[in-house]
């Protein structure tokens, strides 16, 4: 992948979350403030926006503006975690200026690191790692079958791991308040994780 | 929607427009970024600066505390929402007189995060920086899981008993270490009678009956340790009480500072109804009052309910709490 | 009733014991009576006494005043309810110390007919009085009955001014001369969003629909000029602002102060919003503001709602709004 | 009229009051704050306690006594209206022990003309003047045929004269703020004039 492709990215994904605005409010009503489609339609728009004006060839520098430019736009908790993501890839892909599949694999996978290391948390604990960890094993595991059908794998695990939020019990934020009435419910987190997938799979194919 | 705004994602930007206009003579904005509150004129170069930041919609919570004796700067985000790590950051370098500056903000995820975000950036330019998080909220955590609890109106007397210190002349180590034994030292609940509103959201993101009381929920309508059918003011207040004494020694002899902050919608009546019920206990224990604290500090818009701090004082807490503090919402002088 | 009180007969009374137990320091029971606030220590011999009272369910209008640089006492009345005149009375002679006493309250019937049955009981035992009335919410009449309007939060900078007035040594005449101008310089007008509930009724004596604002509702609930459908913070300060500029002549180079006070439920941010709204049209005239008041200064309990006062100012009037004053509720250290 | 009588009569007026508590409140919520049931049961309540332990037997004293426990119990607008009259009916008592109907009404009528120089009110201003009044003319009238005839008229006078007070116009307190509105409305006040006659009328028949 190249600079130019991430813009189409972005754009994808913002409108994803457009389009899903409500349902993640909804979603995060539910144990927690209800900001989720809020701020996530405001951290790809700011994204969106600014790579349309963006001239920078280098992967490394630009995830690292994205990073930078999402927490500013979108500073929640979610907002923050997508930034440490991006700015773990950031420093995985630095000066590249074209990334194939298996090295934005690899960057990604060192972005949930970091995210994780920050965050102080792991799968299985009812958040968007739940879709994005699958998300990664999936794409590591099809790397071979090309962008598209990768991808697609992506998004079915991302599906899976998110439907899966609703077995698990939550242990950040405040829905963390509510324990054991956190059991049943859908996690938003997670929905937004598999969103971006959805959003990809559409644009690669 | 019952408020008098004019378009919702207009609310932040427009709050700090009317605080400027009205305290722009001792409060700044850094850059022009209405993000970005500092303390007008600045403190005196060497004095350590203590910062803070969280979401709007709390007022006086948080800038309200950015003055002489108090903050030095405070970051401001959306409403119930963190601000970015780069405001921090920003904030952080501005008022670093060299001496180094505390972080001193209430533990809530996105706000813990941006933060260290921030310290790592500034680090990075070889500010030194501290960082104490506020967790007086009793209800949100049980005592074996305090890390955990997030920050109320208990942060009020941390910005108090901190600014006094570093007003004094402490460095940086210790400004944080009277904050964390102040906070040792501070606990606090809140009961809600009914929710608040998001501006962008438009409708409660919960909701209480009309009969019943909230107990122990968090400011952003964060659930509590129960629901009640609706109670007086003297078994809430004897309530509270109770869950805060089992972890603070109160005996004879003990002095605390008391806290009754309404959190939007209650009248001041019944904060000292409730008032007058802690006092009373207190006194029942031969527990002394000093500088009782009655009024909205730390607020969730129109939210109706309110929280107790109870805070123990050693004669360094008193004279810290005693000292001198001046900003467009908090004085020192009549309390 | 979302209300954290304890038995409603029992509101006022609780009410005044926190009020002593919080700042039983400043503030005393004239022979223990709950229904007469004085101030303590009293101010010093041969100052000109002022005094108020009026119905409870307001704080910290009335008794939030009395302190040094304001007034001298208060009597408390039911909620909403006037004092008795017998009370009244001894509040008088208590305060009076030969230079006789400003009576300074607000213009309701119930309250009019008591200070009036007071001050005859004073004269009789040769104490001077003075009676000056606050009449400053201009939607409770019309200009050429102006002196059939009501008081409201305007009266706060009377108490002020007035106040300042007296400590600086004027005599009785003088003192209501002052506390006249000042009042025929002020002007203020509401707006209500909710109604407010007195506790031994318990229920409201009005409503307001949801999607509806009361423009011009008095404190109690006395109907305004008109209701109207939910309007913007913007359009609401413009709406205040005409009719109150329509009284006062505010040219280029006047110089004000601007009071816009919550009624009670409503949030500080909104004050804000409002007051940046007032500030824009008045500089858009040229006008100055001095001594911003943004905040809780005269309440209707639960009420959501605001009110904006102008008041227009010149060298004799600021220099009494400067002069120093601190009450447990009020000070001008940080306005 | 005795001292003893004047007992009786506050009972009387305080058991019809606490019976129409919720009536006058109702009426008060109209078009005024919905005090006047609690103002009212307070005042008379107060009285009738006061007046189980007094011994005074001038009926001046007594009546000063009265005004100003009223009004010290019920400071309201109507309270201390009352309040007015029970004073200027001490005036015209001052030194009597024993009073006769005519001695009765004529104090009746003193007290009705220091409220209403008091009050700066008069008839057919929608107050409690325009029951007060018209059964004190009533009263006058009727002096020959006895006290529980002459309470009888005065009691019809004041139902119609509170019943009149629909086709008037408030000008007199918060109700004044309603104008036309107030048109059709029954004043509560009045009604609190006509059950105090209504109450008389009982003990005297
Ligand atoms: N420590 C964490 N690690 C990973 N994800 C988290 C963590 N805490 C919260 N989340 C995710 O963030 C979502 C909530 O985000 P957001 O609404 O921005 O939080 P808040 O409004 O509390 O700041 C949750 O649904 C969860 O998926
Ligand atoms: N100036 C007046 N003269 C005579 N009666 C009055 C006057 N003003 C009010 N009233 C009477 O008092 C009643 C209201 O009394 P109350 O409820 O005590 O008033 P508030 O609650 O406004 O103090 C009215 O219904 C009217 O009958
Ligand atoms: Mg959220
Ligand atoms: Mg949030
Ligand atoms: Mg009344
Ligand atoms: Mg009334």
């Amino acid at each position: 992948m190249k600079a130019s492709m991430l813009r189409t990215a972005a754009a994808a994904i913002r409108d994803i979350m457009v389009a899903n605005k409500d349902y993640l409010t909804a979603l995060d009503q539910q144990n927690g403030d209800g900001d989720l489609g809020i701020t996530m339609v405001q951290g790809y728009s700011a994204l969106a926006q600014m790579l349309e004006q963006e001239t920078e060839q280098d992967l490394g520098k630009l995830f690292m503006k994205c990073a930078t430019r999402f927490n500013d736009a979108a500073p929640s908790t979610l907002g923050t975690i997508t930034s440490f993501v991006l700015m773990g890839m950031a420093k995985a892909l630095k000066g590249k200026t074209e990334a194939s599949l298996e090295d934005m694999t690899a960057a990604y996978e060192a972005g949930l690191a970091l995210m994780m290391e920050k965050a102080h948390s792991k799968p299985g604990e009812k958040t968007i790692l739940d879709s994005l960890e699958p998300a990664a094993r999936a794409l590591r595991a099809n790397l071979d079958k090309g962008a598209a059908q990768a991808l697609t794998a992506a998004a079915k695990a991302a599906t899976e791991g998110s439907e899966a939020t609703r077995t698990m019990k939550s242990v950040h934020g405040r829905a963390a308040y509510y324990g054991e009435k956190s059991l049943g419910l859908l996690d938003g987190g997670s929905v937004a994780g598999r969103l971006i997938f959805e959003a990809l799979t559409h644009i690669a194919g | 929607m019952r408020k008098l705004i004019n378009k919702p994602e207009d609310f932040v930007e427009e709050v700090i427009e009317g605080i400027m206009m009205a305290y722009g003579d001792r409060l700044r904005l850094h850059n022009g970024d209405s993000r970005i509150v500092l303390r007008n004129p600045p403190a005196r170069p060497g004095k350590v600066a203590i910062v803070t930041g969280g979401g709007s919609g709390h007022l006086p919570v948080f800038l309200g505390y950015v003055g002489r004796g108090m903050l030095d700067g405070c970051a401001v985000g959306n409403v119930f929402a963190s601000p970015s790590s780069q405001k921090m950051f920003e904030m952080i370098k501005a008022v670093d007189s060299g001496a180094g500056v505390l972080c001193l903000y209430g533990n809530y995820g996105g706000d813990n995060l941006n933060f260290d975000m921030a310290c790592e950036m500034a680090e990075f330019e070889d500010i030194k920086t501290k960082t104490v998080r506020v967790r007086d909220d009793v209800a949100s955590s049980p005592p074996e899981m305090a890390e955990k609890r997030r920050g109320v109106a208990g942060m009020v007397y941390a910005f108090k008993v901190a600014g006094a210190a570093a007003e004094e002349g402490l460095n940086l180590d210790q400004v944080a270490a009277v904050a964390q034994k102040a906070l040792d030292n501070i606990r606090t609940m809140g009961v809600a009678l009914s929710p608040c509103v998001v501006p962008q959201v438009g409708k409660p993101t919960f909701s209480i009956k009309e009969n019943e009381i909230e107990i122990g929920m968090g400011i952003h309508g964060e659930p509590g340790i129960e629901v009640r059918e609706m109670m007086t003011a003297d078994a809430v207040a004897s309530l509270i009480f109770d869950k805060i004494a089992a972890e603070l020694e109160l005996n004879e002899g003990s002095e605390v500072s008391v806290m009754v902050n309404g959190l939007g919608a209650t009248p001041l009546e019944e904060l000292l109804i409730v008032y007058r019920a802690v006092a009373k206990l207190l006194a029942a224990r031969g527990v002394k009052v000093f500088m009782p604290h009655v009024g909205e500090f730390a607020t969730s818009m129109e939210m109706a309910g309110l929280s107790v701090t109870i805070f123990k004082l050693d004669e360094e807490l008193k004279r810290y709490l005693r000292a001198p503090a001046s900003t467009p919402f908090y004085t020192s002088e009549n309390k």
